[in-house]
């Protein structure tokens, strides 16, 4: 006979506004098999939990429906409260009274009678739970960082410096990611190459890392703590075992008129080449698209020229695979081309330019030593514009969002302009300045009021070439929407933060969920924000959103701490709920009846067989048995097998049906 | 069927089987029958009234008991005879499958494979009359539908001899009988039956040899054999999936392709 | 209420749609209360035989739903659900069984919107289909008690 | 023969007669038969449409009901303005089904909404171009800058048809006729016609600067598809030159009279006589 | 008491249209797609007379497929039982029926009141009245004669209508039969005296059931269980159209906090039915199973209730699908 305790949780008065909780509390006392029944205005609180250990330690509670929140918040709270009262933690179920009730429905009888039914179905479902207990896995003590960026080598160098054993995969031949093409950081103004390539360096160095650079992954299988991850090692044609990274290669390449990715185009690079000199692993790679001898098949002069021999060109992709723990995905952002912009002249005007583009212009590695010049005609710009938000915050662009550094850099570079170019006028157009953060706000101020930058406030509504010049039409709104034409040398578009072309793709390979933009979601907006919601997985950086460099590290750091948290220990505890074959008294043994049809319908291939043995040893049977380590517990098994051999602990037959019933009786 | 009972006899005498499976003169038309001495062989017959699907005495454990055994299938049977291989009820090794073409040519199966072959080669034999009513229920509205399936299932007394006669009804215990929780109410009344029937045809997806044995069987002669039929059209339709083909194969259920095509999910 | 309630029964997936639903909660957005959710880890794992079980003791309609193609945090579980669904609403059509009255839809943890939006057009078409009597009288053997002594 | 119904609008059959005029006679060339919608009333681009909505609305569903009470499934209507209206109104009232009751309450009339309505572009699209090339017999060897305007395009997510920054349409036909349309960057500017009546003077800036970046950059001729357009940027020339204090005699030709001349039809046939500024080089 | 009358076939289906008017429900052959089988009919044309058998036997007048034995509703701790309305059962007429099936209400009723009284049963057996008719026609499967029945027995009918000319002799043999006439009594005229066996149909025995039980009795341990019972397939489809049989199995039609207590039919042939929750089963192969059919109609009630458990109507043989010929086995015990 279950004695099964409700709890039902105000939440403030975020349930209580719209649910009358004292009826529920009434009602869900007159159930069958409910012992107990109250209301409480916060249940997760210490107070509350305190109530619900007492109940079950006092009426000797055989179950716990907790009315609240969704389970996916609290879930974990209130099992455990269970826990430390001595029941087993999945004797305690949720009934979800606030996302799906409380805040989706008016204030009416009828939402308190959802309530009530609500928490039925789950007391009908408790009486059928079974006590579990957690599994536990064993752990690869090893991370895998996707992403070389400033994210990539913070997580790795945090893990490696942890003690633990660290892989980094980066899809370029060097990793150092936008920082190392930033010129200078907001709002210090220190070289941002001067601070970085230190980094760089250490993780090269570093025994615990082990760097693929101009690698991708290709394939994730397993699960927290075991995962398999195979990873493409893209074919460099050149054997690093024997480069020593002279360089000559790349001075004697042929093909020099390739536009440079790390240069956003505006300088130009070979066909084999390093990305740029403080590239690491400083080591060259061969661009077979734009590779005279892979498309004419004549040339191999750098091979001719390599004192080593380091170059061959029929090396193939490579494929490796790593057993590994724990995850960590950096692989950044990437920012809009001008293309994108019709009314600014999609990209057919080559002195409009993006804030990448204008990072290379300004540092002193870039295609002009640091010089402020125009790609068309390298002339000095004397007035130049800068627009913030070009894409972002513009629902008709489809980017609704604030990509949250524009704001910042975009004064950074006026700045800079200002600093580089004397005389130099520089206008910035902006909707609102959005400067939260440490020194800061003082940093726009400095670029307006120091260095004399003219802030405009108001959108540009084209841009139009006309006479060697730009004509900016645009509108100031604190000049009572006065129109204002700017006859411009350069245009900079601070263009909006988006996700990686590849990143849906990659989120569906390891199975984490993105939003609406392609950005990777973390687990929990404010309370997971480094986990995914696939265990092990974890983000960091401009991969899950756009945002700064010490934001960035923090984040970094954070998912670091998690890994190593995760690798503090030797095993891990799984939840139970996973799906097991079920066994009865002989002659039958098992309802399975080893057709083995379920092992296709398993996403994991945790479905092996088992042999039914006598006394003597002969095999009576051979059924199938889920290997717990492997099973994820998704139930699609439960629900192909026929003769319901199979059930899932935690989402059992009996416990959906009882579930399913409830709601309609 | 001389052809048959020699080799029926030389199965025997040489001890290759211990029991031929086989149809024998009935009451009205053929009957299935187990000959384990070659003295009886000349019992056995093979004609188109042979329609009995034999492969369901496969999984008899009382009557195989271990014993190495003969089998004379129809099309359907070969069907169902490939399908219990991929499920892993049968050994090669133990069985020997027999059957009769069309132009009346003893033929001995020697590989699983073969069986596979033959079934591609040989003609589907026809069922006119099931695609006619299947064709006139189409035809007819939703409710009509439903007035018919409820007014002809109404009247299964779940004597379970649809599930008997089927070679892939070989679960130890069956959806019906499992009570915890009671899926389906084992007592005969209209829904109670609507369900078991529903739970049969979900339950043959991709395994049915579409031998119509079950409707062959119901001693009230109701046309459920049409819903595992039904079936049986929506893999072929929605999967392109034939039967032949899908006994082959994994599970049509357990297995998927990304471009699975559908048109009614939001 | 003088008006009809449906009383609709959906089957969703942890991970997405359930997610997706408590996203309508925390955007704050409304929708009926007619329709009350039952949690399976995934669409996989939902059994055919729980939506007739919910016709059979009184839901008016039923909504399933799952995490998009590609999306399922399983990998696979709802291209197999899919596939089920294909096969069982083809059947239940046959049968003359309403598939108007179950809705199939992928919502994401990301679409909140999306999900009361699911739920209120469905409420309004069950509406318009009226209570799933035919069913119900079904499974009332008493009523049919005639038909049940000498059946048929 | 294909039929196709017509909504003129007043200003088609007044001051912009030459368009009318000339859409008909392209029409005919390429046997398209136009039916004039009959007893069709104003499309409301009038103050009408930003002083009162179900006013509005109610002009334009009027002359959609009417239309589809002829049975007509495609009107052309040549008129930016009217297009816009008419375009914006059926997807309003197709959007929300109360309104569509309230609006056909009003005008006392049925209307299903599943009416195609064609500016002369898209009709030039979808029954022109494709004989195009073939039937240039005269072709149109000019420097023209295209001028789309305001409307035309407008609003983008409702019409669904070109580019909304950087629309394209008119100069895809313009090449396809033998002209070279220059890359210019008033394509979408204001003409002021919004003024064309109150403020004068803001008119003839505005256009002006149309005009003159237009010969500035070479431009032969202004094609246009708006009778708005034509007026403010031809009719009010004086002003504009005022203004520019310069005189720019580049002419400002509706897209079916140039069409219309590079398929072999006669100044005449289009009416190129009506013009203030007359395309001398004809 | 037992009286004779003459019916013409016009009268018959007045007399039968008053049953009818008079509010008993009148259950009849009539035909099922292919088939034909019993069910209430609301005009006489539905009824059929040329056929052999109906596919099921009438024993569900009286013992349901599926009945409800009580309701129940639970609160909190206390339970509310409802009882079945035995009251409620309607007055029927079961019209049509052959003898064998009369006859079948003996062996049935035995059981129902061997050790217990069975309410319902006889609750619905008392409301229940018979009207057969002789056969004029047998088939292959037909074997009454050998099992002391035959195609004109009065056992079990209340009245016994047997073909003669245009029209029926009627046999008023209870008293329900004649309260039955007398719902229009006019129907009825006197006995023409034409000679009921020269209509009957000739069925010949098969063979000696005193024989047959004697050897079932030193048969228990004998192979020929196993010999016969190759071919079943162990579905219920004998048990179910057999009017003598009467295994039943309890269920609960749950629904919540409410729910029905039923009886329905079970069948000696499914494995499940002597199962034990151990995993034993004493009745483990199919061939002990078919032995316990067979003893338990030829031998056990004989012996316990003194009624042999078949009236030889043959609708087993005629049901199975795998052609378990009941006639062709006895014959062979016979031998």
């Amino acid at each position: 006979m279950s004695k099964i305790g409700v709890f039902i949780c105000h939440c403030g008065e975020n349930i209580s506004a719209t649910v009358d909780v004292e009826k529920v509390a009434e009602e869900a006392a007159k159930f069958d098999g409910v012992e107990f029944a109250t209301h409480y205005k916060y249940m997760c609180s210490d107070p509350g939990q305190t109530l619900i250990k007492n109940a079950i330690r006092e009426k000797g509670l055989t179950g716990v429906v907790v009315g609240s929140c969704s389970p996916r918040m609290h879930e974990p709270t209130f099992r455990k409260a269970c826990a430390e009262a001595g029941l087993n933690p999945y004797m305690c179920e949720m009934a979800n009274l606030r996302e799906h009730c409380s805040w989706v429905h008016e204030k009416s009888e009828e939402t308190t009678e959802k309530a009530i039914v609500l928490i039925k179905m789950l007391v009908e479902k408790v009486k059928k739970n079974r006590s579990l207990n957690a599994i536990k896995v064993p752990i690869t003590k090893k991370a895998l960082v996707l992403g070389g960026g400033i994210a990539g080598i913070q997580a790795a160098l945090d893990i490696a410096n942890a003690g633990q054993q660290v892989i980094l995969v980066e899809k370029d031949p060097s990793i150092g990611g936008h920082m190392s093409q930033l010129s200078e950081t907001f709002p210090t103004l220190d070289c941002s190459q001067c601070i970085l390539t230190p980094r760089m360096v250490e993780v090269a160095q570093h025994p615990n890392i082990k760097l693929y650079n101009y690698a991708e992954l290709e394939k994730l299988e397993g699960f927290i703590g075991n995962f398999k991850a195979t990873i493409r090692l893209k074919a460099k044609s050149v054997d690093y075992s024997i480069c020593t990274g002279c360089g000559l290669c790349t001075t004697k390449c042929p093909s020099k008129k390739i536009p440079s990715e790390f240069n956003e185009g505006l300088g130009m690079r070979t066909a084999i080449y390093t990305p740029f000199p403080q590239a690491v692993p400083n080591k060259p790679v061969i661009d077979r698209e734009n590779c005279n001898y892979y498309k004419k098949g004549v040339c191999k002069i750098c091979q001719k020229v390599c004192p080593t021999g380091a170059i061959q060109y029929d090396l193939p992709d490579e494929l490796i695979t790593e057993d590994i723990g724990a995850i960590v995905i950096a692989t950044g952002f990437n920012v809009l081309k001008t293309n994108f912009f019709p009314e600014y002249g999609y990209g057919k005007y080559p002195d409009v330019i993006t804030g990448l583009q204008f990072e290379r212009l300004a540092s002193a590695s870039g295609p002009t030593l640091g010089e402020i010049r125009r790609p068309s005609d390298g002339k000095i710009p004397q007035k130049i514009v800068f627009i913030a938000c070009a894409g972002s915050r513009d629902q008709a662009k489809g980017i609704p969002y604030c990509s949250k550094i524009c704001c910042m850099y975009t004064a950074k570079h006026a700045m800079l302009y200002q600093h580089k170019v004397h005389g130099g006028e520089s206008y910035v157009f902006y909707m609102d300045i959005r400067a939260g953060g440490k020194n800061y706000e003082e940093f726009i101020r400095r670029a307006i009021e120091d260095d004399g930058v003219n802030y405009v406030r108001g959108r540009v509504a084209r841009i139009y070439e006309k006479d060697g010049k730009y004509i900016v039409k645009g509108v100031d709104t604190l000049l009572g929407s006065k129109q204002i034409e700017i006859e411009a040398d350069m245009v900079v578009l601070a263009t909006a933060g988006v996700a990686n072309a590849g990143a849906e793709e990659l989120a569906q390979k390891m199975h984490v969920s993105y939003d609406a933009y392609h950005f990777f979601a973390e687990a929990h907006p404010k309370l997971k924000p480094v986990e995914t919601n696939t265990a092990g997985i974890y983000l960091c950086g401009a991969c899950q959103a756009p945002k700064d460099i010490p934001e960035t590290v923090g984040m970094a750091s954070g998912a670091a701490a998690k890994v190593i948290g995760l690798f503090s220990n030797d095993e891990l505890t799984r939840e139970p709920l996973i799906a097991v074959v079920n066994r009865c008294a002989p002659p039958v043994f098992s309802t399975c009846v080893g057709c083995f049809m379920c092992q296709t319908a398993c996403p994991y291939n945790a479905i092996e067989r088992e042999e039914i043995k006598s006394r003597n040893g002969e095999v009576i049977k051979t059924i199938a048995k889920v290997n717990p380590g492997l099973c994820q517990g998704c139930g699609t098994c439960v629900a192909f097998c026929r003769s319901k051999a199979i059930d899932i602990q935690g989402y059992s037959n009996e416990q959906m049906f009882a579930e399913v019933m409830a709601m309609l009786n | 069927m001389d052809e048959l009972r020699k080799k029926a006899t030389e199965l025997l005498q040489s001890g290759d089987v211990q029991m031929v499976i086989g149809y024998e003169k009935g009451t009205k038309g053929p009957r299935p029958c187990f000959i384990s001495v070659p003295e009886e062989a000349h019992k056995l017959i093979f004609d188109e009234q042979c329609t009995g699907n034999l492969a369901v005495y496969l999984t008899h454990k009382d009557l195989i008991a271990g014993q190495k055994v003969a089998i004379t299938a129809s099309y359907f049977a070969l069907r169902s005879i490939l399908r219990l291989f991929t499920e892993n009820q049968l050994q090669a090794d133990r069985l020997v499958v027999l059957t009769v073409s069309v132009d009346k040519q003893l033929i001995v199966f020697t590989a699983v494979d073969d069986i596979a072959a033959y079934l591609q080669s040989a003609p589907v034999p026809k069922r006119e009359d099931d695609a006619a009513l299947i064709a006139r229920l189409e035809a007819i509205s939703r409710e009509e539908r439903w007035a018919f399936w409820t007014e002809e299932l109404s009247k299964c007394f779940k004597c379970y001899a649809c599930r008997a006669a089927c070679p892939m009804c070989y679960c130890n215990k069956c959806i019906v009988e499992e009570n915890r929780p009671q899926w389906i109410q084992p007592w005969a009344s209209t829904l109670a039956n609507v369900e078991w029937h529903i739970n049969r045809a979900m339950h043959m997806t991709g395994r049915c040899s579409d031998c119509g044995a079950c409707g062959a069987a119901c001693p009230l002669g109701l046309p459920i054999h049409l819903l595992t039929r039904r079936i049986v059209q929506e893999v072929q339709e929605n999967f392109g999936i034939g039967a032949n083909e899908a006994v082959q194969k994994d599970n049509v259920l357990s297995t998927f392709k990304p471009e699975d095509k559908e048109n009614f999910i939001r | 209420m003088s008006e009809f309630e449906p009383k609709i029964v959906a089957f969703v997936c942890n991970w997405c749609t359930y997610a997706g639903a408590d996203l309508t909660g925390t955007s704050r957005m409304k929708y009926a209360s007619n329709v009350k959710i039952v949690r399976f880890p995934c669409t996989g794992r939902i059994d055919f035989m729980l939506l007739l079980k919910a016709f059979a003791e009184g839901a008016d309609g039923i909504i399933v739903s799952g995490c998009h193609p590609n999306d399922c945090h399983y990998t696979s579980g709802n291209f197999h659900a899919r596939r089920r669904w294909v096969v069982f609403r083809g059947l239940l059509d046959f049968m003359g069984i309403d598939v108007k009255r179950i809705q199939f839809s992928w919502v994401s943890a990301a679409e909140g919107a999306k999900w009361a939006e699911i739920v209120n057009s469905t409420v309004a078409a069950i509406r318009e289909l009226g209570p799933y009597i035919e069913y119900r009288k079904a499974a009332d053997y008493l009523a049919q008690q005639e038909k049940e002594v000498f059946n048929g | 023969m294909i039929k196709l119904g017509f909504y003129p609008g007043c200003s088609l059959t007044g001051s912009s007669s030459d368009y009318a005029e000339s859409v008909l006679a392209l029409a005919k060339a390429f046997d398209l038969e136009l039916t004039e919608i009959p007893d069709w009333n104003c499309c409301g681009a009038t103050a009408a449409h930003n002083m009162n909505k179900e006013l509005a609305l109610s002009l334009s569903a009027r002359i959609l009901a009417l239309a589809e009470k002829q049975q007509m499934d495609e009107v052309v209507v040549p008129c930016a303005a009217c297009y816009n209206r008419l375009s914006v109104t059926q997807y309003e009232l197709n959007k929300d089904a109360d309104l569509k009751k309230r609006i056909c309450d009003i005008i006392g009339m049925p209307i299903n909404g599943n009416l195609h309505i064609l500016n002369v572009m898209q009709m030039i699209d979808k029954y022109i171009t494709g004989r195009l090339e073939e039937k240039v017999t005269n072709p149109f060897t000019r420097k023209v800058a295209c001028y789309y305007g305001c409307l035309l395009v407008r609003p983008h997510d409702i019409l669904k048809f070109d580019r909304l920054e950087d629309p394209q349409s008119m100069d895809v036909l313009m090449e396809k006729v033998g002209a070279e349309p220059i890359d210019w960057a008033f394509k979408t500017e204001c003409c002021g016609a919004g003024f064309s009546v109150s403020h004068t003077d803001a008119v003839a800036k505005l256009s002006g600067n149309i005009v003159k970046d237009a010969a500035d950059r070479g431009a032969e001729a202004i094609i246009v598809a708006c009778p708005m357009c034509q007026s403010n940027l031809d009719m009010r020339r004086a002003q504009i030159n005022e203004y520019l204090k310069k005189k720019t005699d580049i002419p400002v030709i509706y897209i079916t009279q140039a069409i219309g001349l590079a398929v072999g039809l006669s100044a005449k046939d289009v009416s190129l006589q009506k013009l203030f500024v007359p395309a001398t080089f004809v | 008491m037992m009286e004779k009358r003459y019916i013409s076939l016009i009268s018959l289906k007045r007399w039968l249209e008053k049953l009818n008017n008079d509010g008993k429900h009148i259950y009849a052959p009539v035909h099922k797609g292919e088939k034909i089988d019993f069910g209430r009919i609301s005009s006489t044309d539905e009824i059929s007379f040329d056929h052999v058998q109906t596919t099921q036997s009438a024993k569900s007048v009286a013992f349901p497929r599926t009945e409800v034995l009580f309701s129940y509703e639970k609160e909190k701790h206390n339970v509310r039982l409802g009882n079945p309305a035995s009251d409620s059962i309607p007055e029927s007429v079961v019209f049509g029926l052959h003898p064998c099936d009369a006859a079948g209400f003996d062996p049935l009723s035995a059981i129902f009141n061997w050790d217990y009284k069975d309410e319902l049963y006889n609750a619905r057996k008392e409301h229940t009245t018979l009207v057969s008719i002789s056969c004029t026609k047998s088939d292959e499967y037909c074997f009454c004669t050998s099992v002391n029945g035959g195609p004109g027995n009065t056992t079990g009918s209340d009245i016994l209508l047997t073909p003669v000319e245009e029209g029926f002799l009627a046999e008023i043999l209870t008293e329900k039969g004649e309260t039955l006439m007398k719902a229009d009594e006019t129907c009825f005229e006197p006995d023409r005296g034409s000679v009921k066996e020269d209509y009957l149909v000739k069925l010949p025995k098969k063979f000696d059931l005193k024989t047959v039980q004697q050897r079932l009795n030193s048969a228990f341990e004998s192979p020929v269980w196993k010999a016969q019972s190759q071919r079943c397939i162990g579905c219920g489809a004998c048990a179910f159209v057999c009017p003598t049989c009467a295994c039943f199995d309890i269920q609960e039609d749950a629904h919540g906090d409410k729910g029905k207590r039923l009886r329905c039919w079970d069948s000696c042939g499914f494995t499940l039915f002597t199962q034990h929750t151990s995993g034993h089963n004493p009745r483990e192969t199919q061939s002990q199973r078919w032995r316990q059919r067979l003893l338990h109609k030829f031998s056990y009630m004989p012996d316990r209730l003194s009624v042999v458990g078949c009236t030889g109507c043959g609708r087993c043989s005629r049901a199975c699908p795998v052609d378990m010929n009941l006639l062709e086995h006895l014959i062979s015990l016979n031998n």
